[in-house]
C-alpha cells in the first residue's frame, strides 16, 4: 500500500494554509445504513479472504452494519484521486500524497470524528496533522503508518549502527553488500542525512529541496551506489538478500525485518538518530458519497482495535489505534511497531511528493518536483 | 454431331504474357479431345477459361448453346480432374466422391447410391471408407476421376492426370481413362505433354505452341501429316531435311520430314525409282530400344537421318557391328512430308538426331 | 529425417550432449521452482530446511490466485477469440494476392509482437487513459492482448495456405459449390487445425502476459501474471506463487503437446 | 455473390477490413497518440498533461548523457542477449531437426516450449537464486577459485538469455527442418565435412530464422524492465526509465518520448532484415 | 577391366523391411551401369551404401581396391547427382559446382578454372552467375552434374536424375547424358524406373526385386533374353502365355514369353512349319502409336496376344477397320523365350495385353 503508493504521483496542490478547504457541509449523525457502501482501498487494507482465507475483515463487517461493501483496488495515488474525482465512492484510503489534493479539490468532506466511537482511541500524534486537517478540521480518520528503518546484519556488521552514515559517508566498509530503497523518494533519505551532517546546505524539509541542494543529495546518493550490491524494491528481495548475505546493511520496513528475523536471519532495525522517512495513511469520506452512513460504519469498523490489530499485522505497519495492541496475535508487535511511542513518531517524515513550490515554505527559490527527482534517480543508478 | 465447346477469339493475358492469345476451338459431344505442347504454351490455361476459374481478356466461350463466359465455376455443366487431384483430404473417398451431389442437395441415399455406383466404375468399389492417404496415386487418380464422373457433366476437364504416375501404372491408367469414357461416353478434353499418351487416346488432338494452335488433327493426320516443324519435331521423332540437303536428296527446295520407321536401311543402292528417296552415309550411331533399334546415318549430303527398324526377326542383335559402315537410306517419296515453315518460332525443330 | 547424418556419429554425441546440458539448465530453475513450493521457508531459504504441503493447501483455498486464474482464462479467451477472427481474415486476404501495400499490411501484423511489450502497453494505456479518456477494465486487457495475439493466427493460418495452395477450393467450386458453402465445407475444416495450433499459442502468449497487461489491466482485473507480480512483494505469499507457477508448468504440457500435433508443419511459428 | 467472383480486389478489401481497422486504428492509433503525448508536457502542479507542444522531452532524451548510456547499454545487452541465444539454440534446434527421431522429436519441442509457460516472474526470481552469494553458481565456481558474478550485467544478460531462449530455438528449429536432408548429403559427398557443411551450407540457409529469432530477443530484451530489477543489482535499462517516468514520476510524455527510441530501434532492426524474408519465418 | 565398385554379402535392413538382401555385385570401370526396378526394390539404397549416406547391416563394399564400408561420405571418392539435384539455394551456379573444389581447398583461380570447364561440359557455358531458382529443370540437372564431375570422381551415382522431367526434355538429356559420360569416361551407377531410359543408355542393367537382383545383364540379353518372368512384365512390353494357352499354341508345358513386335499378323494360316508358332484369333482392340500400331487379338485358345507392326508402308493406317476380323498370328519358335518361374513372387506379371 503506502509502501511504494504514497511516493507516487502528483504534486499536491498547495500546502497547508496556503489554500482554503472549499466549504463542504460535514455530516452531523449517523442514520440508517444504505445497504451497501464503495470503498476505494489499497491492496490489503480492505481483505475480503480473497487472497488468504484466514485474512478477512470485510465479511464480518458486512455481516454486522448490513452494509454489503464495493472494494475498488487501486494502484497509485493519482489513480485514487482520479476515482474519486467520479463521486462513485463513498470512502477512500489516501496517501500524504493524495490527501491534501483532495481536499482542495474538494472531492472529500470533512469528518465528524464525534461520530467515531474508535476516534478517541487513535494515537495523538496522528491527528491534526497538516497532511490530514485544515485549521484542525480533521478531514479523515488515521490508519496506519511505518517507518523506512536501517537494517543490518547483526554478524557481520560490528558495532551496531546508530546512524545513517553507516550506508552513506561509512558505506565502503560494507562496500557491495549495502542496499537501498528502489525510487526517486529515497533521494528523501539522503536529504534528510544532509540536514544534520551538512547543515550549510540549509535542507529544513527532506521533500523540498532546491536545486543545489539536490545536487548535494544526488552526490551523496552516487557515491554511495559504488557500495551498493542491489536496490530493492520488494520484501522477496530485500529478505533473500540479508538471509543469503548479499546484502548487509540498508532501509528497510520493520515488516521485512520482522519476516527475515523470523526466517533465522541474524538481522536488526533501528530508527537511526537522524530520525527517518515514513509514511501515514488516512480514510476519507467522499464529498458526493451516496453511501455516507455506511461510509462512517467504514470508518469505524476498519478503526476499531481488533480489526486494526489484523490489518496492522497483515499489511506489517504500525496500526493508528494504540488499543488494537491488546488484540495482535503476536504480543510483541506493538513494541516492534513503536505503535504507542510519540517520540519515535516524531522523528518521522512522511512521505510527500516533492513540488516545485517549495514545501518548507520557502519562496526566493523554486524546489525540484518529482520529476527532477526521477531524473536525478535515473542519473543515480546511471 | 453437336459442339459441347466453343471458343471463339478467347484471349488471356497476364501482363504481358499471352498465355492463350485469339484461340478459336470447337470440340464435339462425346469426343475424346488432347491438348498438347510444351511446358508454358497454354493448355492449362485453356481448361481453366472452360472450367472457369479465370476469365478470359477478350472472346466467347460457350458450353452446348450457352454463353458462360460470365459464369463462376460453380455455375457451370463441367467437371475438372486436377493434375494433383485435390482429393479433399479431410474427407473419406465416399465423401469426396459425394461431394458435387451433397453440394446439389441432392438426397442422401440418393446420393450414396450414385457415388459408390461412381467408385465401381473406377474400380473402386470398397474403398469409400478410405482416407485419401491410404491411397496409391492411381488410387487417388480414380478417386479424383470418380468425384467428378458422379456429378455427370455435359463435359470433363483433365490436366495432366497422369504425369505424377510412373511409367507402368500411367499405361495402365491411360488403358482405364479410355476405357471409362468410353462406358460414359462424356466429352472429355485432356491435357498432357506426353505425345505418346495423346496419340494413343485422343480421337483429335489440338497442339499448342505460345498460346495458339499450331495443328488440330486426328492422331494419325498428326503424325503422318505434321503440318509445320514444330509439330513434326513435337509429335514422335522426325528427320527434318532443309536447305542443302533438301535439295540433293529430295531434289526441290523446302522443308521435308520423314519419319524414321519409314526409312530402310540398305547395303546398296537400289535401282533407280522415281518414287524412292535415296541419300547415302556412315552410320554413326547404333541404339538399342528393345522392340526396336535406331541407326543414326551421317549423310554425305551433311547432316544426319535416323531409321528404326523393329527387332522383329533378329532375336540377338547384330546391328552394332554395323556402326562405322557404309549404307544407304531409302523411302517412298509419297512418306515424305512438306512442312509449312511460315514465320520463324523460337520454339521450331532442329534436324533431330533421334 | 532420422539419420539424415548417419554418418557423422561424432557430430550426432556432441549434439545430443549438448542438448542434454542446456536442457539441464532449462530445467534446474523450474525444478527449483517445483522444490521450493515444497519448503518450509517462507522465501526458499537455501537447502530447504524442511518440507511440507501447506503452501499447495494455501493455493487450493486461495480464493485470490482462483479468481485471477478465472481473470486470466476469460481475458485470454476472448483476446484468442477476436485473435482468430481478425488473424485468419488477415491470412485470408493476403493468400496469393500480391497487391500493392501488401508489405505493409504484413508488417503491421508484425509489429505489436516484434515492439517491445512496454512500447505496446505503454501506447494503449496512453490511448485509453489520456487520449480517449477510458477506464482501464476487462476490456482495455482484451482488446491488447489481441492486438499482439493475431500474428501467430495469422502465420499459422499463412503456413497453411502456402502448404494447400488454393486447387481444393477450386475443385470444391468446379463441382458447383458456391464461395460460402465452399468456405464452409473445405476451406474452413482445412484451417481447422492451424487455426487451433493459432489458437493455443495464441491463448498461451495473452496467459503469460505480464507487461502490456500491467499498463492496460484496472485494479479490479488482476490476471494470474499480476497475482504472481503482487503475490511475490507480499510476505509469506512467494511460496504460494510457486506452486502456482508448478501447476501451470505442468498444465502446459496438455496444449502444447495438441499444437504441436495439430501443426507439425508450423511448429515453429510462435 | 457474383461481384465477388468479379473483383478479387474487393474480396480482399473486405477481408481485410477487419484487421486493418483494428490493427490500424486501435494499435497505430495508440503508437502514434504515443509520438503526439511524448510532444506534450506534464503540469507539475496539477500532475495533469498539458496539450502544448514542445520538443522538450526529447531535448531532455539527447543531450542528458545517462540516457545516451542507458540506450546504449540495453542494444548492448540485447545484442549479446541474442548472440547467446543464438549460439545456444543451433546445436539444439540443429539436434531436434536433423538428428532426433520422430518421437523424441516432439517431445523435444514440449520440453522446450514448457518453460514458456511457468511465469516469467517466478523463473527470474529462479535465477535470483542461482546467482546468490551462496547460491548453485557460486558453489560451483568457488572450488575453481571463482565466485558468482552477483547481481548486475552479467546476471542480467543470463537471465533474459535464458528467459527468451525458447524463442530463438523455435523459429532456427523450424528453419532447419525445412532444409532438406539431401542438401547435407550432397555437401557430404562433395567432400566436406560436418563443420564445413554447417558453416557453409546450414548456417547461412538457416538465417532468415536467426533473425526471426533474434527479432524475438532483441525486442523483449530491448523493453525489459522486471528481470533486471530482479538480478540486475544497481543496473537499469531503457524500459526502467520508461516504467518509472510512467508510474511513480506520472510523466507520461517524457516516458513516451523514451519509448520512442526501442520504437526506433525495432524499426530500424526491422528495415535491416525485410530483405533476408525473416519477416515470414516469425 | 578393372573393378571400380565391389559390393560383397552387402545387406541393409530397416526394422523388419529388408531393403536390399545379402547383394553381390561388381561393376567395371567406365561402365554405364543401370539399376532398373519397381518403386520400393532398394535401388536407392544400393546407391546410398555406395555413396556412404547409410551403413550396411552387413557386408563389404569396397572401391577400387580400397575397403569403404566405414569410411563417411566425404572420404569416399564417388559422387552423387541426387533426385531432387540438391543445388544449393543460396549459392550461385558457379559457387555450387566450385563447392567440392572448395571443400578440397583447391586454389581460387584453378577452381574457378575447373568449375567453368564443367560447365561447359554440361553445355551451361555463361550460367555460372545465375541462381538456382533462375534455372529451368533440365538446366538444374545439369548443375547437379557439373557440380558432381568437377570433382573427377571415380564413380558418379544418378539417382533417377531424369525423373521429374518431361519427356521431351528427358530425350534430349538422355543423349547427352551418354554423351559426356563418354567423354569423361568415368563409371555412372545410374537409377532409373524407366525400362526404355535403361535399355537405351546401359552398358549392363541389374533389375531389382525386394532388395535382390533378379538378373544382370545387357540390354539386348535383357530383353531378348529375359531370366524370368518379373524381368519380362517390367522390361518392354511381353505376352505371357501359361497354362492351356501355352499347351494349345506352343505345344509345351511351361511358361513362356513372346514380344509383340516378335508377332506376324496374318490373313491366313500359313504352310505348316515346325519352326512356327501360330495362333489363332479375333482382333479387339487397335491402337495407333505412331511409329507403330498395335493390334490385340483374342485368341481361341484363350487369354490375349498383342502383335505390333511398324507403320512403315501404310501411310495412312487402315488398320483400325480391321477390328473384329478374324486373323492368324504367328511368330518363330525360337523367338519365345521359356520362363523360369521360380517361387511365386508378388510382383509377377500376368498376361499383359498392353
Ligand atoms: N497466374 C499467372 N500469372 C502470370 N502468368 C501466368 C499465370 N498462369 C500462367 N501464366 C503464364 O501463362 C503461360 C501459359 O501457362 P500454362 O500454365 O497455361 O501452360 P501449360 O501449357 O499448362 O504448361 P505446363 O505444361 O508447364 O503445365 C506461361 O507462360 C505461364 O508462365
Ligand atoms: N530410412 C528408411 N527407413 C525405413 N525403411 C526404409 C528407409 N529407406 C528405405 N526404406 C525401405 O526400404 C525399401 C527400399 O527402398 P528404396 O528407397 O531403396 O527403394 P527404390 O528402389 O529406390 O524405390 P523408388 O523407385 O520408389 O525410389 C522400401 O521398402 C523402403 O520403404
Ligand atoms: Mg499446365
Ligand atoms: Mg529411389
Amino acid at each position: 500500500g503506502t509502501d511504494s503508493g504514497s511516493d507516487d504521483g502528483a504534486k499536491a496542490g498547495a500546502q497547508q494554509g496556503g489554500f482554503t478547504a472549499p466549504d463542504i457541509p460535514m455530516q452531523q449523525s449517523i442514520g440508517d445504513g444504505e445497504g451497501e457502501v464503495d470503498i476505494l482501498a489499497w491492496p490489503g487494507y480492505a481483505e475480503d479472504g480473497s487472497t488468504d482465507k484466514s485474512i478477512d475483515w470485510v465479511t464480518p463487517f458486512e455481516k454486522q452494519t448490513g452494509c454489503q461493501a464495493n472494494v475498488k483496488y487501486f494502484g497509485t495515488s493519482d489513480e485514487a484521486v482520479q476515482l474519486m474525482k467520479t463521486g462513485e465512492y463513498d470512502v477512500v484510503s489516501a496517501s500524504g500524497d493524495a490527501t491534501l489534493r483532495l481536499i482542495a479539490g474538494g472531492q472529500v468532506a470533512p469528518v465528524n470524528t464525534d461520530l467515531l466511537t474508535n476516534y478517541a482511541d487513535i494515537e495523538d500524534f496522528l491527528k491534526g496533522q497538516q497532511f490530514n486537517s485544515v485549521d484542525g478540521q480533521m478531514y479523515g480518520v488515521p490508519h496506519g503508518w511505518g517507518a523506512n528503518l536501517l537494517m543490518y546484519n547483526t554478524d557481520v556488521v560490528k558495532p551496531a549502527p546508530t546512524s545513517w552514515s553507516a550506508v552513506f559517508d561509512d558505506a565502503s566498509t560494507y562496500a557491495g553488500k549495502v542496499t537501498a530503497y528502489d525510487s526517486p523518494i529515497y533521494i528523501a533519505d539522503a536529504a534528510l542525512y544532509l540536514m544534520t551532517h551538512e547543515p550549510d546546505l540549509g535542507i529544513k524539509d527532506p521533500y523540498a529541496l532546491d536545486q543545489d541542494q539536490l545536487a548535494a543529495a544526488v552526490d551523496l546518493l552516487k557515491k554511495q551506489k559504488e557500495n551498493v550490491s542491489e536496490y530493492w524494491s520488494d520484501y522477496l528481495k530485500e529478505v533473500q538478500a540479508f538471509k543469503t548475505g548479499d546484502s548487509v546493511i540498508g532501509t528497510t520496513w520493520q515488516v521485512i525485518a520482522s519476516v527475515a528475523e523470523g526466517e533465522g536471519a541474524k538481522v536488526a532495525a533501528i530508527l537511526p538518530e537522524e530520525g527517518s522517512t515514513g509514511w501515514s495513511d488516512t480514510w476519507m469520506v467522499g464529498a458526493k458519497a451516496a453511501h455516507p452512513n455506511c461510509a462512517y460504519e467504514w470508518m469505524n469498523w476498519i478503526t476499531g482495535p481488533e480489526v486494526q490489530a489484523q490489518v496492522a499485522e497483515y499489511f506489517g505497519e504500525a496500526p493508528a489505534n494504540g488499543k488494537a495492541c491488546d488484540y495482535t496475535s503476536d504480543k510483541t508487535f506493538c513494541d516492534t511497531y513503536h505503535v504507542t511511542d510519540a517520540a519515535y513518531a516524531d522523528q518521522i517524515h512522511y512521505w510527500t511528493t516533492p513540488i516545485s513550490q517549495c514545501l518548507d515554505g520557502r519562496t526566493d527559490v523554486t524546489c525540484t518536483d518529482y520529476g527532477d527527482w526521477t531524473t536525478a534517480w535515473t542519473e543515480i543508478k546511471g | 454431331m453437336t459442339t459441347a465447346i466453343s471458343l471463339r477469339g478467347v484471349s488471356k493475358h497476364y501482363g504481358d504474357v499471352r498465355a492463350v492469345d485469339e484461340l478459336d476451338l470447337d470440340i464435339a459431344d462425346g469426343e475424346f479431345f488432347s491438348m498438347l505442347g510444351p511446358s508454358g504454351s497454354g493448355k492449362t490455361t485453356v481448361l481453366r477459361l472452360i472450367a472457369g476459374f479465370e476469365d478470359p481478356t477478350a472472346g466467347v466461350i460457350r458450353l452446348g448453346e450457352d454463353d458462360v463466359t460470365r459464369l463462376p465455376p460453380y455455375a457451370r455443366d463441367v467437371n475438372t480432374v486436377f493434375q494433383d487431384y485435390a482429393i479433399f483430404p479431410h474427407l473419406s473417398v465416399l465423401e469426396n466422391v459425394e461431394y458435387g451431389l451433397r453440394v446439389k442437395k441432392v438426397a442422401k441415399a440418393e446420393r450414396r447410391a450414385r457415388a459408390a455406383e461412381a467408385l465401381e466404375q473406377v474400380r473402386l468399389g470398397g474403398y469409400g471408407d478410405r482416407r485419401p492417404h491410404q491411397l496409391s496415386g492411381g488410387q487417388r487418380q480414380r478417386v479424383a476421376l470418380a468425384r467428378a464422373l458422379v456429378n455427370r457433366p455435359t463435359v470433363l476437364l483433365l490436366d495432366e492426370p497422369l504425369g505424377a504416375l510412373d511409367l507402368k501404372l500411367r499405361r495402365e491408367m491411360q488403358v482405364e481413362l479410355k476405357q471409362i469414357q468410353r462406358e460414359v461416353g462424356i466429352t472429355f478434353v485432356f491435357v498432357t505433354h506426353d505425345q505418346e499418351e495423346a496419340l494413343t487416346m485422343s480421337d483429335r488432338i489440338a497442339v499448342f505452341n505460345e498460346g495458339r494452335i499450331e495443328q488440330l488433327a486426328t492422331p494419325v493426320e498428326l503424325y503422318e501429316r505434321p503440318a509445320t516443324a514444330f509439330v513434326a519435331g513435337f509429335v514422335g521423332t522426325s528427320n527434318v531435311l532443309r536447305d542443302d540437303v533438301a535439295r540433293t536428296v529430295v531434289g526441290e527446295d523446302g522443308v521435308f520430314m520423314i519419319r524414321p520407321e519409314k526409312v530402310r536401311l540398305q547395303a546398296a543402292a537400289p535401282a533407280a525409282d522415281g518414287s524412292l528417296c535415296v541419300a547415302e552415309g556412315t552410320v554413326s550411331e547404333v541404339v538399342y530400344l528393345g522392340a526396336s533399334t535406331s541407326t543414326v546415318v551421317a549423310l554425305d549430303a551433311g547432316g544426319s537421318l535416323t531409321a528404326t527398324h523393329p527387332n522383329a526377326d533378329t532375336s540377338l542383335d547384330d546391328a552394332l557391328e554395323r556402326r562405322g559402315s557404309r549404307v544407304v537410306l531409302t523411302w517412298r517419296r509419297e512418306h515424305l512430308v512438306a512442312l509449312d515453315t511460315g514465320s520463324p518460332r523460337p520454339h521450331q525443330a532442329t534436324p533431330a538426331a533421334h | 529425417m532420422a539419420g539424415s547424418m548417419q554418418a557423422s556419429r561424432g557430430l550426432r554425441t556432441t549434439l545430443r550432449v549438448f542438448t542434454g546440458l542446456v536442457l539441464v539448465v532449462i530445467y534446474v530453475p523450474l525444478a527449483l521452482v517445483l522444490l521450493n513450493s515444497f519448503n518450509t521457508d517462507n522465501t526458499f531459504g537455501w537447502p530447504p530446511p524442511g518440507f511440507t504441503l501447506h503452501w499447495w493447501d494455501l493455493a487450493r483455498q486461495s480464493t485470490g490466485a482462483r479468481e485471477a486464474l478465472w481473470v486470466s482464462l476469460r481475458v485470454a479467451a476472448v483476446a484468442t477469440v477476436v485473435a482468430l477472427v481478425l488473424g485468419s481474415l488477415a491470412g485470408l486476404a493476403l493468400r496469393r494476392t500480391a497487391f500493392f501495400g501488401r508489405n505493409t499490411v504484413s508488417l503491421l501484423i508484425i509489429l505489436p509482437i516484434a515492439l517491445p511489450g512496454i512500447v505496446t502497453g505503454l501506447a494503449f494505456k496512453n490511448e485509453f487513459t489520456t487520449i480517449l479518456g477510458v477506464e482501464l477494465s476487462f476490456w482495455t486487457i482484451v482488446i491488447a492482448h489481441a492486438t499482439f495475439c493475431i500474428v501467430t493466427v495469422f502465420n499459422n493460418v499463412q503456413a497453411r495456405f502456402q502448404r494447400l495452395g488454393t486447387n481444393f477450393e477450386q475443385a470444391s467450386m468446379d463441382l458447383g459449390a458456391g464461395r460460402w458453402t465452399t468456405f464452409r465445407l473445405i476451406t474452413f475444416p482445412m484451417m481447422g487445425s492451424a487455426l487451433l495450433a493459432g489458437g493455443l499459442l495464441s491463448f498461451g502468449l495473452s496467459f503469460d502476459e505480464i507487461v502490456v497487461t500491467q499498463f492496460t489491466a484496472d485494479a479490479d482485473h488482476r490476471t494470474l501474471p499480476i497475482w504472481i507480480f503482487e503475490n511475490l512483494f507480499r510476505p509469506n505469499q512467494a511460496p504460494i506463487v510457486n506452486v502456482v507457477a508448478a501447476v501451470l508448468v505442468i498444465l502446459s504440457a496438455i496444449p502444447i503437446y495438441l499444437a504441436q500435433r495439430l501443426s507439425s508443419d508450423t511448429a515453429g511459428a510462435r | 455473390m457474383s461481384i465477388l467472383d468479379r473483383r478479387p480486389g474487393l474480396r480482399v478489401g473486405l477481408l481485410l477490413t477487419p484487421p486493418m481497422l483494428w490493427l490500424g486504428v486501435a494499435y497505430l492509433g495508440a503508437l502514434a497518440s504515443l509520438l503526439i503525448t511524448s510532444l506534450w508536457t506534464q503540469n507539475d502542479f496539477t500532475g495533469l498533461i498539458e496539450r502544448v507542444w514542445t520538443l522538450d522531452n526529447f531535448r531532455t532524451l539527447f543531450t542528458v548523457e545517462v540516457y545516451r548510456t542507458i540506450t546504449l547499454r540495453t542494444i548492448g545487452i540485447a545484442v549479446l542477449v541474442t548472440v547467446i541465444d543464438a549460439v545456444l539454440a543451433f546445436p539444439i534446434a540443429l539436434y531436434m531437426a536433423k538428428f532426433a527421431s520422430p518421437r523424441a522429436q516432439r517431445l523435444l519441442v514440449i520440453a522446450v516450449l514448457m518453460p514458456l509457460w511457468a511465469s516469467y516472474l517466478v523463473k527470474a526470481y529462479a535465477w535470483r537464486g542461482m546467482f546468490s552469494a551462496d547460491g548453485p553458481i557460486a558453489w560451483i565456481a568457488r572450488p575453481f577459485g571463482l565466485d558468482t558474478p552477483g547481481y548486475g550485467l552479467a546476471a542480467t544478460t543470463v537471465t533474459l538469455a535464458y528467459l527468451w531462449l525458447p524463442y530463438m530455438i523455435l523459429p532456427v528449429y523450424a528453419g532447419l527442418e525445412r532444409v532438406p536432408d539431401s542438401l547435407f548429403e550432397a555437401s557430404a559427398d562433395l567432400g566436406a565435412g560436418a563443420g564445413h557443411t554447417l558453416r557453409r551450407i546450414v548456417v547461412p540457409m538457416v538465417f532468415p530464422a536467426f533473425v526471426a529469432g533474434s527479432i524475438f530477443t532483441f525486442s523483449l530484451t530491448m523493453g525489459d524492465y522486471i528481470a533486471v530489477k530482479i538480478v540486475g543489482g544497481t543496473t537499469q535499462m531503457l524500459g526502467n526509465v520508461v516504467y518509472d517516468n510512467q508510474g511513480a514520476a506520472n510523466n507520461l510524455p517524457f516516458a513516451a518520448a523514451v519509448a520512442t527510441v526501442p520504437i526506433v530501434v525495432m524499426l530500424a532492426y526491422l528495415a535491416a532484415v525485410r530483405r533476408t524474408g525473416a519477416l515470414e519465418n516469425l
